[in-house]
């Protein structure tokens, strides 16, 4: 038999945020190599942000990612406010967890219906699917845009909000504002709940993932804007911990750090944080996910799409929740002084765990920075189910093989401008 | 004649611009209907090959294939439109401009070998020529809608160069400056927002860049006056438009 | 006010960027225009700006002549509009030409490129009530033989015995007769009678300024000497404020003002 | 009809027979650490125990110490904003224009200077060969309740400019406010047939002499109150032979080019237009905003601006307020609220800058 040298280059998987490439190594029927290539440029936020103020991060980190730069601005505001040991007023951070919650839906929705479903349903993009579903595309733009209604009204704007501040806020909505945005969450939700059918009757590639999962995690609700950390092999530790088991490391072929958990890989994400706190979910977010046939936990990455649905549920849900309940707060921030010290940050991104840490000194200026985005985490989980998808299916012509790596991919909505661009896909087959 | 064809390119950035095309929830489908949209990773995996009727370009160029890359997109594209900060000013990556990058490297990257990467954030329109710039941090969705309205009519798009202060005052609201003693940054900074952060009674930070001619200097002392210390006067310019506003904020020594 | 939608009728390519075209009323007219004052004009989802009236003002059959060159990107929609399509016309506003008091006195009229369109009407209607006046001078510079407006009714008017034409470029092309240099050099070589004498000028406003200067050198009265402005004009009614120029609303007491009010103010930097 | 005097619940009253009879009423309102104007439908709204300190680039809500409503001087806002709204549609699709239902307005609390500023605004906009149809027919239809000052700001010159203290026509009503010996009321003045039939359905009581006299003392005292003043003298001539001051270059210098100045002032009528079309380019329409001799398109022509200096945009703003306005419309540009002081955020002030100019020419002509 003749050695047939194959080289496929498939440049730019789309509808992934950022730019990279994708390096599959084939020998003799084995994988070789799988290796996810962040290119990205580097945008040196930790560097310039030192001798900035403690005022600053939530601002400029949120310029790290157009799509979840309030997931920047909450875990920035989280390690600043303890680096100075202050705690929001309740009615405060019920409004932080507001505004996140327009961050889940506007964030989620647009990779369910314009990022991932057209991976199911075989269309390049969302554009060509409303071709044939147009009400379909339609729900999922209401949806988002009922998401971005709640980061324009309690953020200002829906990519970079500039009404969050450390201990706060710099106004506060009255409660008649929320009137009209109540009622566009009330038909949201009807449209969230619709997603989830929707999306529950795609049809799943079979993979089952072992990875250590990590998420942020709250007793008795669905963490989003903060919380402790848990993770599968046992125990809970508080974001103070997080440096002790997070190693980053530098690899080749990627502007991304590799972050490493007690040395091995692990994920984050809506897989992580359904398994940890299924139970949480409000009522009828667990409805949806139940009829979605969904279980307590889920490992299934192709099925993120349907925990990212129920996610939504859940999100408009609960910003309705936060609405009822809203009365203006006496004051729209918590006067923070700064002190020399350090703080830990975390909250739940859409894609995943975001982490800060600043260290001040007394001046209020930072001496130094550490940011680990989701996807950062991520990379070695989204290289080993490359690594498993191709190993499986091998026997897929290069098109369709590439296709599903890309899916693989997509599956973890990647937010590479947090870390780093845009995926190009060679595989190599000696 | 066919549709005109849109093309949308990243460079380094946060995605927050182009995300705001899609942020057009409800023009998106019309959008598509008028124009076919050729190139648009974030969106789409369909790829036209050009040229395009209409580039819009995201990002700050800050490596050597992104300087030849920029190069070959004015050559495919009839209009490039360079939209964000990053794009007509070098973003907030620019601050590199300013620093050691083998130095900012290294903290970021323990093997700084690795990177490859431009000394310097710099616009497109240092390396090709722009037809139109689109200010702000991120760029503002009427503005971007009104640009490509306009593109496809043949107008010149309404982007005014004139103060924040305008829109705050045709918004009707009350002046941080003057009311509340906050500094602002609307005096100088080019409008197009809508004057969002006096709405929250927040200063103006200048995302959107400097207007035409600003009087830097004489808003200095203002800023100072209610209570800007002299670093945090450098700091609020020295952010998402820094290039922009260049060093003006330094009208005397900071020692 | 509301733009009144006009149809073109006719279009006729002046030089590679001008165009002269005649609007033909699509349903109601608007009310004559007397020479010297403009009309705004309305390219659809474009944009609208001032152009002058260049027709013969003597036509009732309620069009309207304009002659536009393409600058930028109403100018250029205008420009391009094809015969049959529709614009949109809100005028006439401003002042006229005051020709009334040339009678019985000599004209000379001064055109710099463009200038030429809004003074036309006025080279019409002097000829067509040739009487009234004594001489009739018409100096008119371009920057090349070919940018004259109007080139076949110059050349007739050359030939013409009631009026003394007078052709001056920057650049000559090959088989140029005419003068080469700024207009001002025939106005001082001019035949005049300094106290009967009224001057018309339209062109940018240097040229204005130096041709004002060499008449007013030569002892024509200030007054004597009328003068088109140019200011940004977004409404042409006195509302939108963008014309002014010290005292004047340009749109409403000009384009066209004696040079003893406008001499003044267009000696102050930047009025 | 003889003067009359209303209490809080007359007046109270006075504003919902205005609401009855069609009008949106629109007052003074606290919000965001200023007094704006905003609709209000009952006496509850008016900012009752507010007072103002105003100062160059500076303006603070203040305690005072009595409940009065009308005892702040003018805020951010004018009354431009209902008359000549900041942003207007002319016309849509086929040249239709936008007439709309033109609401009817009633302003309650107009200042003189702030009545007179309606004036100026109607000479502009109201009159001459071609009225803007819109601002005439908002200003047909509005009624307007005058609010003497007897309290000025710091930053007033009314009486220097002749437009105030008291307002002496152009409204249906006008109102004196009094808080005298634990009574708080309103000497009320009808200024048309209307403002007398509205009046009438109002409770109300005749003045004795001894509350008109009282009232109006309290305005003739205000005129001696002033903030500031412009300097005496013919302010026309001055700005002709300012044209090439040095001054200017002064100004410039701190002067911020930002346009606020304009935007507050109540005459300020440049607007600038905008035509937008829908995606498919086939609706068309037409928009209007302010505008400002401020910006540096204001004065575009082809090929560049004509002012682009500071100077010459400071020099054409306050030229034409105190002088060519003068010219074009036959009055002052300027009626002496001072808002334009308080509202520049580098503090520049008309009246000192006038006063400078003075003392160049002064210099000049000696
Ligand atoms: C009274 C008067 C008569 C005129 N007559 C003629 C004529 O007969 N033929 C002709 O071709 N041109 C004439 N012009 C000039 C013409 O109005 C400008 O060339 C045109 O406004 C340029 O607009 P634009 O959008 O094509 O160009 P841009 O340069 O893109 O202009 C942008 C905007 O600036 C303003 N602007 C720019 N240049 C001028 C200008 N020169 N005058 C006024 N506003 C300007 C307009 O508001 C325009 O919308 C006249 C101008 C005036 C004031
Ligand atoms: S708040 Fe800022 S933008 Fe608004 S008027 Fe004041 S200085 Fe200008
Ligand atoms: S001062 Fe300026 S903005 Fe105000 S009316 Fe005069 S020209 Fe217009
Ligand atoms: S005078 Fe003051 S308000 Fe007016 S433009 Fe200058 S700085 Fe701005």
């Amino acid at each position: 038999m003749s050695h047939r040298t194959r080289q496929l280059k498939v440049s730019s998987l789309a509808r992934v945020e950022g730019e990279g490439a994708l390096h599959l190594t084939v020998h003799n029927g084995q994988v070789q190599r799988a290796e996810l290539n962040i290119y990205e440029p580097p945008r040196f936020f930790e560097a310039f942000l030192r001798g900035r103020a403690y005022t600053e991060p939530p601002d400029i980190t949120a310029r790290i990612c157009g799509i979840c730069p309030v997931a920047y601005q909450t875990s920035a505001c989280n390690a600043l406010e303890q680096a100075c040991g202050v705690e929001l007023d309740p009615p405060l951070a019920a409004l932080r967890r507001l505004l996140y919650c327009g961050e889940w839906i506007s964030s989620h929705a647009l990779h369910i219906h314009l990022l991932h479903a057209p991976d199911f349903l075989g269309y390049p993009d969302a554009i060509t699917l409303a071709k044939d579903h147009r009400e379909i595309v339609e729900r999922g733009l209401e949806l988002k845009k009922a998401g971005n209604a709640i980061l324009e009204l309690v953020g200002g704007r829906a990519i970079h909000p500039i009404n969050v501040r450390v201990g706060g806020f710099y106004a506060v909505p009255a409660p008649a504002d929320f009137v009209a945005l109540a009622e566009q969450l009330r038909r949201a939700l009807d449209q969230a709940i619709e997603t989830v059918r929707w999306v529950a009757g795609f049809e799943f590639p079979d993979l089952e993932l072992d990875h250590e999962l990590l998420a942020a995690w709250e007793p008795h609700r669905y963490a989003i804007e903060r919380g402790d950390l848990r993770r599968t092999t046992g125990g809970v530790f508080p974001p103070a911990e997080f440096p002790e088991h997070v190693v980053e490391e530098q690899v080749p072929h990627s502007t991304a750090l590799h972050a490493r958990l007690d040395g091995r890989r692990y994920l984050t994400g809506p897989l992580a944080r359904y398994t940890f706190s299924s139970s949480s979910l409000s009522p009828l977010a667990r409805q949806a996910a139940v009829e979605a046939g969904l279980g307590a936990e889920c490992r299934n990455p192709f099925r993120s799409v349907v925990v990212r649905a129920v996610e939504v549920v859940h999100a408009v849900d609960e910003a309705l929740r936060l609405i009822g309940d809203y009365e203006r707060p006496a004051r729209a921030f918590v006067p923070v002084a700064p002190r020399a010290g350090t703080g830990h940050g975390v909250s739940e991104a859409p894609r995943g765990l975001l982490y800060h840490r600043y260290e001040l000194g007394e001046d209020g200026l930072i001496r130094s920075a550490v940011i680990v985005p989701p996807t950062a985490q991520n990379q070695p989980a989204i290289e080993e189910d490359l690594r498993r998808v191709a190993a499986a299916n091998l026997h897929l012509a290069d098109a369709e093989l590439t296709a599903l790596c890309e899916r693989a991919i997509r599956n973890h909505d990647p937010c590479i401008s947090c870390s780093a661009h845009f995926l190009e896909l060679t595989v190599d087959r000696t | 004649m066919g549709k005109p064809t849109l093309a949308v390119w990243k460079f380094a950035s946060c995605d927050g611009c182009q995300l705001t095309l899609l942020d057009c929830e409800d023009e998106l489908l019309a959008l598509a209907g008028e124009i076919t949209i050729a190139h648009f990773l974030e969106a789409s995996s369909a790829v036209v090959p050009g040229p395009y009727d209409v580039s819009l370009v995201e990002g700050s160029i800050t490596t050597p294939a992104d300087e030849r890359r920029i190069h070959e997109i004015r050559e495919q594209s009839r209009v490039l439109v360079a939209i964000g900060a990053c794009a007509t000013a070098g973003g907030i990556q620019a601050l590199r401009n300013f620093a050691d990058v083998r130095e900012f490297t290294s903290v970021v990257y323990a093997r700084p070998e690795y990177i490859d990467t431009l000394a310097t954030s710099t616009p497109a329109s240092e390396h090709v020529r722009v037809d139109f710039e689109l200010r702000g941090c991120p760029i503002d969705r009427g503005q971007l809608l009104e640009t490509l309205c306009a593109l496809l009519a043949g107008r010149e798009p309404a982007t005014p160069r004139t103060s924040v202060c305008t829109e705050c005052k045709r918004r009707g609201l009350t002046c941080v400056m003057v009311a509340d003693g906050t500094p602002c940054l609307g005096p100088v900074t080019q409008a197009g927002c809508g004057a969002l952060c006096p709405a929250y009674r927040r200063g103006c930070f200048g995302c959107f860049g400097p207007m035409a001619e600003p009087n830097v200097p004489a808003l200095l002392p203002l800023l100072r006056a209610r209570g800007m210390s002299q670093g945090e006067v450098e700091r609020v310019f020295a952010t998402f438009n820094v290039a922009a506003f260049g060093r003006g904020s330094h009208d005397e020594p900071s020692h | 006010m509301i733009p009144v939608p006009h149809r073109v009728a006719n279009r006729v390519t002046e030089t590679h960027d001008a165009v002269t075209v005649c609007l033909e009323p699509v349903r109601d007219a608007l009310p004559r225009s007397r020479p010297g004052q403009f009309m705004m004009l309305y390219a659809h989802g474009v944009g609208e700006v001032a152009i002058s009236v260049s027709g013969d003002p003597s036509t009732s059959d309620g069009t309207t002549t304009h002659t536009i060159r393409a600058v930028g990107a109403v100018s250029r929609a205008l420009h391009d509009t094809p015969p049959g399509a529709v614009l949109g016309v809100r005028g006439p506003f401003g002042t006229g030409w005051d020709l009334a008091s040339v009678r019985g006195r000599d004209l000379v009229v001064v055109a710099g490129g463009l200038g030429l369109a809004p003074l036309r009407p006025v080279v019409l209607a002097a000829l067509a009530d040739r009487a009234s006046y004594r001489h009739v001078v018409l100096v008119a510079g371009a920057r090349t033989p070919r940018e004259f407006l109007y080139r076949h009714q110059l050349n007739a008017w050359a030939w013409h015995e009631d009026i003394d034409v007078c052709r001056t470029v920057d650049v000559p092309g090959p088989g140029w007769a005419g003068g080469v240099g700024f207009v001002t050099e025939p106005l001082a070589a001019l035949d005049l009678e300094p106290a009967g004498t009224t001057a018309l000028l339209c062109g940018p406003e240097p040229m204005m300024r130096f041709c004002a200067r060499t008449l007013q050198g030569r002892g024509v009265a200030a007054r004597d000497i009328q003068v088109s402005l140019e200011r940004n004009m977004k409404c042409g009614a006195g509302q939108c404020g963008h014309c002014q120029l010290g005292p004047l609303l340009v749109c409403r007491d000009g384009p066209v003002v004696t040079y003893d009010v406008a001499g003044p103010l267009l000696k102050v930097r930047e009025l | 009809m003889a003067t009359v005097v209303l209490d809080l619940d007359g007046l109270d009253r006075l504003i919902r027979v205005l609401g009855e009879r069609g009008y949106q009423v629109i007052g003074p309102t606290v919000r965001d650490d200023a007094i704006v104007l905003a609709e209000v439908d009952s006496v509850r709204c008016l900012p009752a125990g507010w007072g103002v300190d105003a100062a160059p680039g500076r303006y603070a809500l203040r305690r005072r110490e009595d409940g009065a409503l009308f005892g702040h001087s003018a805020g951010p806002q004018s009354w431009k904003r209902f008359l000549h709204p900041p942003r207007r549609r002319l016309w849509s699709g086929d040249f239709e224009p936008d007439h709309g239902e033109a609401p009817r307005y009633a302003f309650l609390g107009v200042r003189a200077c702030d009545l007179a500023a309606i004036g100026v605004l109607n000479g502009v906009l109201g009159r001459g060969a071609f009225p803007d149809e819109s601002f005439a027919r908002r200003r047909r239809q509005v009624f307007v309740i005058a609010a003497n000052c007897t309290e000025p700001g710091g930053v007033c010159f009314c009486a220097s400019m002749g437009t105030g203290p008291g307002a002496t026509s152009g409204y249906d009503l006008a109102l004196t406010e009094r808080i005298d010996g634990g009574t708080h009321h309103f000497v009320t003045e009808a200024g048309s047939a209307e403002g007398a039939e509205v009046l009438a359905l109002v409770p109300h009581h005749e003045a004795p002499a001894s509350e008109v006299r009282a009232a109006a003392g309290a305005v003739e005292a205000a005129a001696g109150a002033m903030g500031r003043q412009m300097p005496p003298g013919d302010l026309r001539a001055l700005m002709r032979e300012s044209r090439e001051s040095p001054h200017w270059e002064d100004v410039a210098s701190r002067c911020l080019t930002c346009a606020n100045c304009t935007m507050v002032c109540p005459t300020c009528f440049c607007t600038t237009t905008e035509d937008v079309t829908d995606l498919s380019g086939q609706h068309a329409e037409r928009w209007q905003h302010w505008a400002s001799c401020f910006e540096l398109d204001f004065s575009y022509l082809h090929g560049g601006s004509v002012r682009t200096s500071g100077e010459s945009r400071y020099r054409q703003w306050m030229s034409h307020k105190l002088g060519t306005w003068h010219d074009q419309f036959g009055t002052s540009g300027c009626v002496g609220c001072g808002r334009c002081i308080a509202w520049c955020p580098a503090g520049i002030d008309i009246t000192e800058e006038a006063a400078a100019l003075a003392r160049y020419a002064g210099q000049e002509r000696s």
